[in-house]
């Protein structure tokens, strides 16, 4: 299959990718390729050059950070449809906030940051869906990131005790 | 109450109800830090042949000189006989209880308060949601759905724990998923050794796709994160009335006479801790109450 | 003409004054503690007594929120006087009371539990609103499903003589609640008092054979609407009222409302309010180990939802702040407790407002509420 | 704590006895109390006296002089759980009403030579010297809170203590509220349950011997005994009462100080 093609078709899967116009959708696959990454493979470490976004098609991207003197602390792993890397979207963040780490064989989409910006720049209807959706991804994930800071399973501190 | 009676009868079995009974521990499965699951049998065997529950029942556990703390059924409801307690210590009883050996003897009374629809939920998809000691009042509706496997459509068990060492009943997830129950597990923090999901129990809605109108969700963790399960089952359209969540507070009692776990007009050790979630949503979110 | 036959349950009788006391040593003669009120240490109290003169005759309570005073008058009438902190609730539901006592031998626990031996009481002059009070009381301890030991066997042998009220104090709203000035429950007795007579109105088949045998009349329709009158004069000299028609939304739909906070800058959290409600029912349970831990005692003891403790868990305290235990107490009684008991849990008694050391007064903190949601 | 029998001291600082007394006072108990613990060191009670260190140190009194700061750091040193018994040892007791004066004044007339006297400027509890792990309330201490303390460590469980105020003490025996029914000034609704009431019941306020609750109201309640006050200052004077070094009385005393002027 045309490597075009194929990517086109991997991108129509994405369930929010629906949304665009079939216009939009070559606009996007115009600057965007598959990535495979194997089990154990670091896809981005953090303070690399923040340049692509990536989604998910299938297995798991775990991030981490290094936060001495602890090691490395697992915060939050991808599955399938979920999008990483999504800050690079923004004009200000250049650098990657967190490392990028293949739990399995995962297959990914990677769209150039830049690019993308460029795109929905130009075109603000397919901006409008990009930011939207991107808006939609990071409310999840602070609401996650609110919920694990409140470390819910803790014993809690009793300053009300009896 | 109409006029009152002029005799003097005699204690009748609703009567007995602050009275415990014995069990003495058969045996202790340490499940995770801080963690245990006590096998009870009851000494008296009339009490034994006599005693059954509900998925989601809970006992007053006792502890002769150090108090009662209400202790959720872990066990499988098919056998009443053992009844498990899966139990954190965290509180003046539940630490004495920690220090508990096998062929010691604990006071109970119960089971008491509502229990998981079970009925009313087959035919239809179940989703469990729970986060940390939230499980162990679930087990023993994962149990029943095992026993009765053909009367439910498909099963999730979302679990989250805080981290990968914190999970109850691991060894138990591939005879669950062999049932036919999708296991999906999370923790919300681990090491870069583990090899699942990171992430809080709520967003574990976002990895599948439900038929919402015919899901019940069942939930029970930390009161936030039950909270937050609630919305995401709500804003995937599972009516109110299908979503159940099961509650604590300080119980004294057992049913509904001391009045310390009032929640609005429910007495949770009564009329819960398994309330419809539609029937809690005025209370729901007021601080405080 | 006095007659010595037993009056039909449902009518009433009138006897003169000092023949209560044969009505006293009846039902001493049956086996009854006699409880009545009473002043002792210059203060009104619920205690035994012997006889008519051991009522409080002569004597007025001054009740306004946060001050209670008796006050000697020196009038002629036994059951004019309002009670005060005190309610029947601390004999059918005593403060204290022991569940059961375990001991160890040989690594078992044997328990002993104690047979409720409270004596049979005569509780003489029950008002209306403490009758309502122990009917709702009934409603939280003798339930179908669960029915407490120690409260049912008081109840069950309790004689209740209840008083008409015909001079309530500054801090009453029975009528506000239905439950007085006239006597609404089954009582085995109720009393009227005129000026030389009692009236009493057989409520039960005990009720007549009290009487039976006593120098009797039955009532003529003057002293009947004498005490009619009576009781209407008493309806209108109601020292506070409470509009209950928009409750038990009002306080339901208003729980997020900031008057709770501003009620809780006042509440010294005390527990007072509570503790002299004769419907609150709260109570907790506590082990007392010997020091060899090979022996226990498990008391009940009256709790209260202002006690810090009561709502503490594992998890913390989840009242941290007074308000929202004052909100808990009074959304309960008149919010929650509807559809608990299909009451409400205040029968307008006013001994939260007069024994309120803050002055706190739950008929005006619902006007205000009320007020300040319009 | 399991096998051998715990061994138990008991000190004095500066102090009245009382609450000594209120340990020797249990008579039926004390048998019980010899039974479980080995008394190593008390001498309102033996003459033996064994060295430390102690599974149990029971303190009595506050800290007035710097021999006693430094006495107190070599007990909570020698022994395994520290507790501070009574009010003196829990707030300074009625030692700490010096606190609020110039002591140094008041020994000048008192004493005919009080350079020969060493004491600190303040009479303090025992928690602002060393940790401690448990402390008792009360002036004297209620003899069955000391039980229950005792009990509490040799079963290894929480001691029931109350939290709540007086106030429920009092209606549970059936008193009636001094404040209310006869406008007696009592600071009940703001102390610690624990003395099972006793002031009230004889017809007294109550003076917050047993220290604040923690989760109460002083606002609201001195402004209700502030309207009650038979003599001007009568509210400070009962705050700065035998607990009056509480910080929470204390703060309370203090600000009702500052607006009178």
């Amino acid at each position: 299959m045309d490597p075009l093609d194929e990517l086109k078709l991997e991108l129509q899967k994405i369930p929010w990718f629906r949304d665009l116009q079939i216009k939009h959708l070559d606009l996007i696959a115009g600057i965007s390729q598959l990535r495979d990454v194997k089990a154990g493979e670091v896809l981005f470490r953090e303070g690399d050059r923040a340049e692509y976004i990536y989604i998910v098609l299938s297995g798991r991207i775990a991030l981490d950070m290094a936060v001495p003197p602890r090691g490395k602390m697992r915060f939050h792993t991808a599955d399938p449809w979920e999008v990483i890397g999504w800050s690079s979207a923004t004009p200000v963040v250049h650098q990657r906030t967190a490392s990028a780490t293949a739990v399995v064989d995962t297959h990914l989409a990677m769209i150039d940051s830049t690019k993308l910006r460029e795109l929905c720049d130009q075109d603000h209807d397919l901006g409008y869906l990009v930011m939207r959706r991107l808006a939609n991804i990071v409310a999840s994930r602070l609401m996650s990131s609110r919920l694990q800071l409140l470390d819910m399973f803790a014993e809690p501190e009793n300053k009300n005790a009896k | 109450m109409a006029t009152h009676v002029h005799t003097h009868s005699p204690a009748s079995p609703s009567e007995r109800l602050l009275e415990p009974v014995w069990a003495q521990v058969m045996d202790i499965t340490n499940e995770a830090e801080g963690i245990s699951t006590y096998w009870l049998k009851f000494t008296d065997p009339a009490v034994e042949a006599a005693y059954t529950f509900e998925p989601g029942q809970f006992n007053m556990v006792y502890l002769p000189g150090y108090g009662e703390a209400a202790i959720s059924i872990s066990s499988n409801p098919a056998d009443p006989t053992l009844v498990g307690h899966t139990i954190r210590f965290v509180g003046n009883v539940t630490r004495a209880i920690s220090r508990l050996k096998v062929g010691d003897v604990v006071g109970i009374r119960g089971p008491f308060g509502s229990y998981w629809p079970m009925k009313e939920m087959e035919g239809h998809d179940v989703i469990i949601a729970c986060g940390g000691i939230g499980l162990p009042p679930l087990r023993p509706a994962i149990y029943h759905i095992m026993n009765n496997r053909d009367k439910f459509g498909k099963v999730y068990l979302l679990y989250g724990a805080r981290t990968p060492k914190d999970l109850l009943y691991p060894t138990e997830f591939e005879e669950w998923e062999r049932a036919g129950i999708q296991v999906q597990v999370t923790v919300d923090r681990a090491d870069e050794d583990w090899q699942g999901q990171v992430g809080v129990v709520p967003m574990l809605f976002y990895r599948f796709r439900m038929d919402a109108p015919n899901s019940v969700v069942l939930t029970c963790g930390p009161e936030i994160m039950i909270r937050f399960v609630v919305y995401e089952g709500l804003a995937r359209r599972v009516p109110a009335e299908q979503i159940y969540v099961s509650l604590e507070r300080n119980m004294k009692c057992g049913q509904g006479s001391c009045g310390h776990c009032q929640l609005g007009p429910y007495f949770i050790c009564k009329d819960g801790p398994v309330f419809r979630f539609d029937t809690l949503q005025p209370y729901f979110n007021v601080e405080e109450f | 003409m006095p007659s010595d036959r037993s009056p039909e349950i449902g009518s009433t009788v009138s006897i003169q004054k000092q023949i209560f006391n044969t009505l006293l040593e009846k039902l001493k003669a049956q086996g009854y503690e006699v409880v009545g009120p009473h002043v002792e240490n210059e203060t009104l109290v619920y205690a035994p007594i012997q006889k008519l003169e051991d009522l409080p005759r002569g004597y007025v309570t001054e009740q306004e929120a946060g001050s209670f005073r008796l006050v000697y008058t020196g009038h002629t009438r036994y059951f004019d006087v309002i009670p005060g902190a005190q309610s029947w609730k601390q004999f059918l539901f005593p403060s204290h009371a022991n569940l059961f006592t375990l001991k160890k031998t040989d690594g078992a626990w044997e328990m002993e539990t104690p047979r409720p031996t409270a004596p049979a009481y005569a509780f003489i002059g029950v008002r209306g609103c403490e009758l309502a009070a122990i009917q709702i009381q009934d409603n939280a301890f003798l339930r179908s499903d669960f029915t407490d030991p120690i409260y049912r066997v008081t109840r069950e042998k309790a004689f209740i003589l209840a008083v008409n009220c015909m001079h309530p104090a500054g801090t009453c709203f029975c009528a506000s609640m239905g439950t007085g000035p006239r006597v609404q429950g089954d009582a085995d007795l109720t009393l009227t008092e005129l000026e030389d007579v009692f009236l009493l109105n057989v409520g039960s088949e005990l009720g007549r054979n009290i009487l039976a045998g006593l120098p009797f009349e039955s009532a003529s329709a003057f002293v009947l609407n004498a005490a009619n009158r009576g009781l209407e004069r008493a309806t209108l000299q109601m020292g506070r009222n409470m509009d209950t028609s928009d409750l038990p939304d009002l306080i339901l739909n208003n729980l997020d409302h900031p008057h709770w906070r501003a009620i809780g800058e006042r509440c010294l959290s005390c527990a007072n309010c509570t503790q002299v409600c004769p419907t609150c029912f709260c109570w907790d349970a506590t082990d007392t180990l010997s020091l060899d831990g090979n022996q226990t005692r498990r008391e009940r003891v009256w709790d209260s939802c202002f006690n810090p403790g009561y709502s503490y868990q594992a998890g913390g305290n989840t009242r941290p702040t007074i308000h929202s235990r004052y909100r808990q107490w009074m959304s309960h009684k008149l919010g929650t407790w509807k559809v608990q008991y299909g009451t409400f849990g205040c029968t307008g008694c006013g001994r939260c407002i007069t024994w309120c050391p803050a002055a706190i007064d739950i008929t005006v903190e619902v006007a205000d509420l009320r007020k300040e949601i319009r | 704590m399991t096998h051998h029998k715990p061994s138990l001291a008991v000190y004095k600082f500066s102090s009245c006895d009382g609450c000594q007394l209120s340990i020797l006072n249990m008579e039926d108990e004390l048998l019980d109390i010899a039974g479980a613990l080995d008394i190593a060191y008390f001498l309102e009670a033996t003459r033996a006296e064994r060295p430390g260190p102690y599974d149990i140190a029971i303190v009595e009194g506050s800290i007035t002089t710097p021999h006693e700061a430094e006495r107190i750091r070599e007990i909570r040193r020698q022994s395994k759980v520290l507790i501070a018994l009574g009010t003196c040892a829990t707030s300074g007791g009625v030692q700490a009403l010096r606190n609020f004066t110039d002591a140094k004044a008041y020994a000048n007339t008192v004493y005919d030579h009080p350079e020969f006297l060493h004491y600190l400027d303040t009479a303090t509890p025992i928690a602002e010297h060393v940790p401690v792990d448990m402390e008792l309330w009360g002036c004297p201490v209620n003899k069955g809170q000391v039980l229950e303390v005792i009990s509490a460590l040799l079963n290894n469980r929480r001691p029931n203590l109350p939290a709540y105020s007086v106030c429920l003490e009092c209606k549970r025996r059936g008193t009636i509220c001094v404040l209310v029914d006869k406008g007696i000034p009592c600071i009940g609704p703001a102390t610690q349950a624990g003395c099972g009431a006793i002031c009230p019941a004889n017809g007294r306020g109550c003076y917050g011997c047993f220290g604040p609750t923690r989760s109460t109201n002083l606002d609201s309640l001195t402004n209700i005994l502030t309207k009650l006050e038979r003599t001007p200052g009568e509210t400070v004077r009962l705050f700065r009462g035998i607990s009056g070094y509480a910080p929470a009385f204390r703060e309370t005393a203090d600000v009702l100080l500052k607006e009178s002027k």
